[in-house]
């Protein structure tokens, strides 16, 4: 792997940009590899990734239907923080934090990692209660996070309106500074070449059609290429996971729903951190290039068609208005739709299945891009030791039988 | 008809002691307090009868009905209390006199009189009713009914009412439950001259309704 | 916004529903007897199919009725509409299904 | 330069009407009907704006929405705007516009030293580099990213106009209002049909406000104001100019955006500023035209560049002449027109034609006219930084893959360009809609469409005048024809003079020149607005980023504000043809919502304020407001949260609320409680069902308390259940709780149990409640009412009909408090009257309103739960210690199997508790964490995962400090003289008597766990 530099960015210029390698290979499929991963978005990439770089395990493809990062990689609205109520959730993302903390030296690519700061904000006193809660949770947990008074919220981002007599007044926040936002592109392209320059392959408009399963343990997996061997195969399909698991012959508790995101055109900037309100389902940081980059609320129904309905848009600019009164005149340029899997406890499901040697990591809903080097790490040990890392253990399957869910509904509302 | 009670002004009440039952009994009617008295002076100023009027219509006596419709012993029982069946097809409404009876669902209806402190036309539906599987509940107090009439009211309707409401799909004598301004209400139109809409809004929701509409009429009235 | 036809009042906006999620699965009629792998199956498992999909919606805002409707997840192109109790109407491409007397109970109800 | 090109007649100005305007602060004059660009072009202006990268000067480019680059920041103040594009502005008196993305003018603009760098700044350059130091990323790098990037800048005060909605339904939509929309209008409205006409223009026409044609022998302005015309007489055709419909979606729904009013005209409720219409439409016809597209070429974006179509509108629909000296580079036939008016307004004007051979009777046309045609020629540079200076032309080699010979240089003062035209076919695409390439058109094409969706016209790349006109009638004729209607006789086709419905367009893209885009000083745009060049796109091929999505994705190519509508095509080929693919192949990226960008406020319509989200009152509320209580938002009520006198501070109020409660008498304002009327012969057994405990039993008269929980065997809501009747209960929800209830027991009835007689009816407004609460309570309920109070005949947990204040009234015996309590509910117009009385007659015994919080502050001193505040969807009925209340000879009930489950069945589950701090002076924040040992929260070290190794950390724990639970609620207690909370702790009914600790940031608070009954244990207050 060539690597990346100011430096290397200098030499090229002088060659006319004519050198640079491709940043992965395009290789077609071998006839067998160690690890099959069924979905090439963030988290197969990483997950291929770290089954390279921690567990030295090399002979894995990555099959993607499409083109990589073509899914809610590349449909988030780049959030990241790790200021989950529950300490199982609270330590997964955590460790996702620090990895993206380090990505971008990891992976020899700028994954743009910008740590300004995330607020949720509290609209009412059942709001203030949990809020707190978190944050109390989140500083047991070694997770950085604080809690703001209305005066400190209009401190840290003075657009806000903070009027008492709002409908939705803002009576605090909670903060976590090491939170931001991430290119989201970037992590998945990072990914790729690093785990391409490991020797991982990353096969494209490879669509997984059928699973073989001989005697309960799977051999491999039917393809639009033809058939592939795979000693264990770990699918990290997002939306399409149940798509995946009815060919193995089981169903999973999971329903995919249409998330709705949006940005605004390019201005100069003017919000200078990234504020979610989970009571009126908005979200909103700018992006480095100048948008609003703005997240809605899920749409009630299944589906798996990339969009949602219009209204859903339309409520939460309502809100979005009353809590930027600046904003008003400014104007969505793009929305688009994503493909949301979600679980009854909204939270993820990182485990194995009733088929011997195949794995799932599904169930991100609304808040997958966050995760995406921590899910890839955990996933990848859980591929190469077959068992779960304690890390991921409390997101098997088998919780939704015991019953021992990992709720994070009550507090984190949309975890996005 | 209850008087006027302004935000901040207690009505005359109680003297300290016990007051006797009887004369209670007579203060009560005038105690009615209907969710939009309080602002029924600006509903007037609001309205332009050339383009578009609201009004409340206080105290119009509501009784949910729920019953199948297809048996004749419920049809006929409700007949002879009302003066009028429940009507079975879906969003239409049924009239006899001051009385209508406006479908809700397949199993469900409201039954709307004219004001009747006393409950009689309750009591005479339970009585009816009381060998049949039923149910008859008041719920005079649970919604406002808001008259909104005037050339422009479907266009003042249209600026939150997502159900098509042209004459022709939408004509006198239907009724539907929908949402406008976030909250639930049954839309009856009731004439054609002028166009005259009744919206059936619960109780807690009314006043946020009446500004609702009264927002949305000034377009039409040039009364901001 | 969804157009859906509510099998009581019409074709009516999305807003005036509410969504039930999968169709067709019926609470068990004796759950003591279910092992915990049984009951987390109804509690939780789901089709979740891409494709036509059997769902519920309740017309909240209008007649307040449960119906089903079968809804293409892919294209949100909607096939057919039916009441609790009746009958299955088939999916483009299927088999209408052998006329059986329907259920009494558990989500294949008759409705009121 | 400056100076007038305003040509001397022609045009739909109104010339009788000039408009005063300034740009970047400077004075000029246009015309009513101008926009504001073509006034900036009569007036000699080109120079409008900067590019986001490079700061490359720009000028305009076309004369309409798929403008990449003439974005002004428009107005001042409140009501400025960034990013609007000067080709969609018309122009109003007094209108101020400034160049967006110039430091300090579009001039002489700072950022151009980009274009310096510019060799290292190709695609993605910023994810290779940056990242050796986070540190510098952070602190430095993305700073003066963040600063350069962007184009206007928000406004800094609230938006003071008002903005409006409107839900319409119709046979109908036609979107487009050119020669094929006005057609199928008129065609579907003569059959009765309700039609919605819109158009983005202010003027219906489409491109026959710029092409002058001679339909069936009448000029084509006669044609468009006949058919205009004869739509307005329709009483069901509504006709929206200034209209643009941004999206299509399921089920034929369009939104469409209205502007109203220019931006100087102050808005109002009467005269909103904008208004988003949505359309429910039985049929569509897409009518939405085409656009035009740049060629690409070596600095193929100076001042002065503009597409032949602008050119030509610019000039026969403004009378605004963009340069005097255009060269008009062509692959095709029709921008021939524009080089024939630019000549009879007297321009010197050259043509380039980069195809083989030009028709013959064009060329004869030319030369008769004494316009140079250089045919099977490139472009190889252009000259001028702030305006075109000379165009430099080569003739092609034979095989059209370079230049052969040498450039020659052509004085010029424009650049007017034409690759030909692609169907307008987002909005199409917005529902699915999958395009197929049509080689001989050179445009993609609507391939498979949606039901009752049709496109004619441009959009179904169909260029003809007379085809788009007869195919829009024969659509509009089918459609209503769908739509129930009987369609008259079909017209016979029309004759358009002149009509060249074929352009004889030869493909080009990236124009062949002597250098490689990569390897030349020279830019070839392909996104202006982002300064996406092929140079990017080759290099994002070369580093593996072939497929279209990554291409668009890493040279950010069509994320502009015209969303690609100009470049995208362009892009593609190229890349089409780097890969060796037909651009069919190559697909294109998914066009998405909206076609053009929509204001935030104009989606958020009227809901804004108090509107934005119904406030729910009680019928006392004016009384709460008129006695000052402060409120508190549970769900969309208001509640009295409490009621400060004399400056009180919450504390002090809710002090003495509480005190009044325990000794004299107190009232609460309870109507918000859900109310559930449940009749039916099997209302019993239904709530038997739903419920943990037995109601079937509950004699009439008597009241009891339940639970419900989830089949996942959580707790989901509580409250009473009377018996009214032996067939009719009366049940109570939370007030937040109360719509989902309610749903949720239809579910069951409906779907799950419909062989049940049992009819539900919520009745939560049909009842006003106020509690009566205190010591003195009987005596204040004995003055206003008959009834028999005495506790012996009407005891704990029953309920009585009856008068009260003379008000018909149901008076339930049950407490939230501890107090002897009377719930009393009245038809919800009496509630007032009733509060009224009740404080009246309270007068003597210090009777006191009280809020929420104190209600709370109360119930916690008697350990009774409130839902989502001990609980939070995690607990079931044993770990709150209400296992008494879980029956045991219940079969089933809602959530019962769940709740043996593995996990619910743990000892070591969080449980409900009683805490006392140490400290009775200290009250513990709510949502403190409890833990075992004494730690400060600034002690904690941050969190170590467990590594590869997969050991835990922390000992054997995973956390730094093990939580056992936390503070649901706490409060100072008036009654016990110190402070008390409820809380969750693991295992902590077996841990009563022990001390646990809530850790605040700089100290420790030590808490004992106890019972979670603090005040009258043995409930001997209740009956008074």
């Amino acid at each position: 792997m060539k690597r990346f530099s100011v430096f290397s960015l200098a030499r090229n210029a002088f060659s006319h940009h004519e050198d640079w390698p491709r940043q992965w290979r395009s290789p077609e499929p071998k006839p067998e590899y160690d690890v099959v991963i069924i979905g090439g978005g963030g988290h197969g990439l990483a997950t291929a990734f770290y089954l390279a770089k921690e567990h030295g395990i090399t002979n894995v493809a990555v099959l993607e239907k499409g083109w990589i990062g073509g899914g809610n990689t590349g449909r988030n609205t780049t959030i990241v923080r790790s200021n989950y109520l529950f300490d199982e959730s609270a330590h997964l993302y955590e460790k996702s934090l620090q990895l993206f903390e380090k990505l971008s030296q990891e992976l020899n690519y700028n994954v743009m990692m910008s740590q300004r700061g995330v607020m949720n904000l509290a609209h009412n006193l059942h709001d203030v209660r949990e809020s707190r809660r978190r944050v109390y949770a989140n500083k047991l947990n070694g997770v950085d996070a604080e809690w703001l008074e209305p005066e400190e919220v209009k401190a840290f981002c003075p657009i806000i309106d903070i009027s008492p007599d709002a409908r939705y007044p803002v009576m605090g926040a909670t903060l976590q500074k090491r939170a931001g936002v991430a290119r989201h592109d970037a992590v998945a392209w990072g990914f790729a070449r690093g785990a391409d320059a490991r020797g991982v392959d990353i096969i494209q408009n490879c669509e997984v059609t059928g699973l073989r399963i001989e005697k309960g343990r799977i051999v491999g997996v039917e393809t639009t290429k033809g058939f592939i061997g795979a000693k264990k195969v770990g699918s990290v399909a997002a939306g399409h996971t149940s798509v995946i698991c009815n060919m193995a012959g089981f169903r999973v508790p999971l329903t995919s729903h249409p998330l709705q995101a949006l940005v605004s055109e390019p201005i100069k900037p003017v919000h200078p951190c990234v504020v979610m309100s989970n009571a009126v389902h908005v979200y909103v940081s700018q992006s480095d290039k100048g948008e609003l980059v703005i997240g809605a609320g899920i749409d009630a129904y299944n589906s798996y068609a990339q969009r949602g309905s219009f209204h859903i848009i339309e409520g939460q600019m309502g809100a979005l208005r009353e809590l930027f009164p600046i904003f008003s005149r400014l104007r969505m340029m793009r929305s688009w739709g994503g493909i949301v899997d979600t679980a009854p406890d909204a939270s993820a499901i990182i485990s194995k299945t009733p088929v011997e040697n195949f794995f799932i990591n599904c169930g991100w809903g609304t808040g997958g891009f966050k995760a995406t080097p921590g899910s890839g790490w955990v996933f990848a040990w859980t591929l190469a030791k077959g068992e779960p890392h304690p890390l991921n253990a409390a997101f098997s399957l088998d919780r939704f039988t015991s019953g021992a869910l990992v709720d994070e509904h009550g507090a984190a509302g949309v975890a996005h | 008809m209850a008087k006027p009670a302004s935000p901040g002004k207690v009505a005359p009440g109680f003297p300290p002691g016990r007051a006797s039952t009887k004369e209670l009994d007579t203060r009560a009617m005038d105690l009615r307090f209907s969710p939009l008295e309080a602002v029924s002076h600006r509903l007037v100023a609001a309205s332009a009868a050339d383009h578009a009027s609201v009004a409340e219509l206080p105290f119009t006596t509501q009784i949910g009905l729920r019953g199948d419709a297809s048996k004749a012993a419920f049809a006929n029982a409700v007949k002879s209390a009302v003066g009028v069946a429940p009507p079975k097809e879906a969003c239409t409404v049924a009239v006899k006199g001051d009385n209508r009876i406006l479908w809700l669902g397949p199993d469900e209806w409201l039954v709307v009189a004219p004001d009747d402190p006393d409950g009689a036309l309750l009591a005479r539906l339970e009585k009816a009713l009381a060998k049949v599987s039923a149910a008859a509940v008041d719920l005079t107090g649970n919604r406002s009914v808001i008259e909104l009439s005037g050339p422009s009211a479907r266009a003042v309707l249209e600026k939150g009412c997502r159900h098509d409401l042209h004459p022709k799909t939408f004509p006198v004598g239907r009724v539907v439950g929908t949402l406008m301004a976030h909250t639930q209400f049954f839309l009856e139109k009731t004439s054609d001259n002028p166009e005259t809409f009744r919206l059936y809004v619960r109780s807690s929701f009314a006043r946020h309704m009446a500004e609702w509409l009264m927002d949305a009429m000034a377009e039409f009235t040039g009364r901001v | 916004m969804l157009l859906i036809p509510c099998p009581y009042c019409g074709e009516r906006p999305e807003i005036e529903f509410s969504y039930g999620g999968e169709a067709h699965i019926a609470r068990p009629q004796n759950p003591a007897s279910l092992s915990d792998t049984q009951w987390a199956e109804f509690l939780f498992m789901r089709g979740n199919q891409k494709g036509a999909f059997r769902e519920r919606w309740i017309h909240t805002h209008g007649c307040r009725r449960w119906f089903n409707m079968l809804r293409d997840t892919t294209s949100h192109e909607i096939y057919a509409v039916y009441k609790i109790g009746a009958p299955k109407p088939p999916a483009p491409g299927e088999k209408p299904a052998a006329a059986k007397k329907p259920a009494t109970r558990a989500r294949k109800g008759a409705s009121k | 330069m400056t100076g007038s090109m305003r040509l001397p007649g022609g045009g739909r100005i109104d010339r009788s009407r000039p408009l005063k305007f300034t740009f970047n602060g400077k004075g000029y004059t246009g015309y009513e009907g101008d926009t504001l660009a073509s006034a900036l072009i009569a007036n000699g202006v080109h120079l409008i704006a900067r590019s986001m990268k490079y700061h490359r000067p720009r000028g305009l480019m076309t004369a309409g929405s798929d403008e990449p680059n003439g974005m002004v920041q428009l107005a001042t103040g409140a009501r400025t705007e960034p990013n609007i594009k000067a080709t969609q502005i018309p122009l109003y008196d007094g209108l101020e516009a400034s160049s967006v993305n110039v430091f300090p003018s579009v001039e002489t603009d700072i950022g151009a030293v980009n274009g310096l760098l510019s060799p290292f700044m190709t695609a993605g350059f910023y994810y290779k580099t940056f990242m050796p130091s986070q540190l510098f990323w952070d602190k430095v790098a993305e700073p003066i990213i963040r600063k350069a990037a962007g184009f206007g800048k928000a406004p800094t005060e609230p938006d003071p106009d008002v903005y409006d909605h409107k839900h319409v339904h119709c046979d109908l939509m036609v979107v487009g209002a050119g020669p094929a929309g006005l057609s199928a209008a008129r065609a579907a409205a003569a059959t009765g049909a309700r039609v919605i006409l819109a158009d983005e223009q202010a003027e219906f026409g489409g491109s026959l406000l710029t092409l002058h044609r001679e339909i069936d022998g009448k000029p084509s302005a006669e044609w468009v104001g006949s058919v205009v015309s004869e739509l307005s007489g329709h009483d069901e055709v509504t006709l929206l100019r200034r209209t643009t419909v941004t999206g299509l979606y399921d089920q034929n729904y369009l939104v469409a955006l209205e502007q109203k009013i220019d931006d100087l005209t102050p808005s109002s409720p009467a005269n909103p500023r904008m208004r988003v219409w949505h359309i429910r439409a039985k049929e569509v016809i897409l009518a939405t035209g085409s656009h035009e597209r740049p060629l690409v070429f070596a600095d193929n974006d100076r001042p002065g560049t503009m597409l032949a179509s602008a050119a030509l509108t610019y000039m026969n629909r403004y009378g605004a002449l963009p340069c005097n000296k255009p060269v008009v580079v062509t692959n095709n036939d029709w921008a021939y027109e524009t080089a024939r008016t630019f000549k009879a307004h007297g321009a010197e004007v050259t043509v380039v034609d980069t195809r083989k051979t030009v028709p013959e009777d064009l060329g004869t046309e030319m030369a008769h006219l004494g316009i140079e045609v250089l045919a099977d020629s490139t472009v190889t540079g252009v000259s001028g930084k702030h305006r075109v200076k000379g165009v430099s032309v080569a003739a092609k080699n034979a095989d059209g893959s370079g230049i052969a010979g040498v450039s020659h240089s052509i004085d010029a003062d424009g650049l007017i360009v034409s690759g030909g035209y692609s169907a307008a076919v987002h909005l199409f695409c917005h529902v699915g809609g999958k395009l197929s390439f049509d080689d001989a058109r050179v445009s993609f094409m609507p391939a498979t469409g949606r039901k009752a969706l049709a496109c004619v016209g441009g959009t179904a790349a169909e260029f003809g005048i007379a085809a788009a006109i007869d195919g829009g009638a024969a659509a509009g004729a089918k459609a209503a024809q769908a739509a129930g209607f009987k369609p008259g006789r079909a017209g016979k086709g029309v004759q358009v003079a002149d009509d060249r419905a074929d352009g004889n367009v030869e493909a080009a893209w990236l124009l062949p020149s002597g250098t490689a885009p990569n390897r030349s000083k020279a830019k070839f745009f392909v996104d202006y607005q982002n300064d996406t060049g092929a140079a990017d796109i080759a290099l994002a091929v070369r580093e593996g980023f072939d497929s279209v999505e990554h291409m668009k994705r890493y040279t950010l190519t069509g994320f502009g504000t015209d969303q690609g509508k100009l470049g995208n095509i362009n892009g593609l080929a190229i890349l089409a043809e780097l890969t060796g693919r037909t651009i069919q192949e190559t697909g294109t990226t998914t066009f998405r919502p909206p076609y053009t960008p929509v204001t935030f406020g104009a989606l958020a319509g009227r809901d804004a304020g108090d509107m934005l989200d119904p406030i729910r009152v009680t019928n006392i509320h004016d009384w709460h407001v008129a006695h000052g209580a402060e409120f508190e938002n549970v769900g969309q009520w208001k509640r009295p949260w409490y009621y400060p006198i004399d400056g009180e501070t919450m504390h002090q109020a809710v002090a003495r609320e509480c005190r009044a409660a325990r000794t004299a008498v107190t009232a609460l304002d309870a109507s918000t409680l859900g109310k559930i009327d449940v009749t039916g012969k099997d209302a019993g057994v239904f709530l038997d069902r739903v419920y943990t405990n037995m109601m079937s039993t509950l004699k009439v008269g008597s009241v009891r308390y339940g639970l419900m929980l989830h089949e996942d065997g959580m707790v989901y809501d509580d409250g009473t259940v009377t018996r009214l009747a032996e067939n009719r209960f009366l049940v109570t929800t939370t007030t937040g709780g109360a719509a989902s209830v309610f749903q949720h027991l239809e579910d069951y009835l409906q779907t799950e149990w419909p062989d049940l007689d049992v009819y539900l009816t919520s009745v939560t407004e049909q009842w006003a409640t106020v509690t009566v609460s205190g010591p003195k309570a009987r005596m204040l309920l004995e003055r206003i009412t008959d009834m028999n109070l005495d506790p012996a005949d009407f005891q704990f947990m029953t309920f009585r009909e009856g008068k009260v204040a003379g008000l018909p009234a149901r008076v339930f015996r049950i407490s939230f408090t501890g107090e002897l309590s009377y719930e009393i509910s009245v038809v919800w117009h009496h509630g007032k009257a009733l509060w009224e009385a009740v404080m009246d007659a309270g007068h003597d015994f210090g009777i006191t309103p009280y809020g929420t919080e104190t209600m709370h502050v109360l119930r916690a001193e008697k350990g009774f739960i409130i839902v989502g505040q001990e609980t939070d969807g995690t607990l079931t009925p044993y770990d709150l210690g209400m296992g008494w209340i879980v029956s045991k000879k219940k079969e089933d009930f809602i959530g019962k199997r769940s709740l043996t489950r593995p996990d619910t069945v743990r000892e070591d589950r969080k449980q409900l508790v009683g805490l006392l701090p140490e400290d009775p002076g200290f009250v513990v924040p709510e949502g403190a964490q409890l833990v075992n040992n004494s730690v400060k929260l600034k002690d904690v070290p941050h969190f170590a995962p467990p590594g590869l190794d997969g050991a835990p950390i922390y000992g054997r724990k995973a956390s730094p400090v093990p939580m056992l639970g936390h503070v649901t609620s706490s409060y100072w207690s008036d009654a016990l003289g110190r402070s008390f909370a409820l809380g969750l702790v693991k295992g902590g009914q077996a841990r009563t008597g022990d001390i646990v600790y809530a850790p605040l940031d700089d100290r420790t608070i030590a808490m004992r766990i106890v019972d979670p009954v603090f005040y009258d244990k043995e409930g001997a207050r209740r009956d008074g």
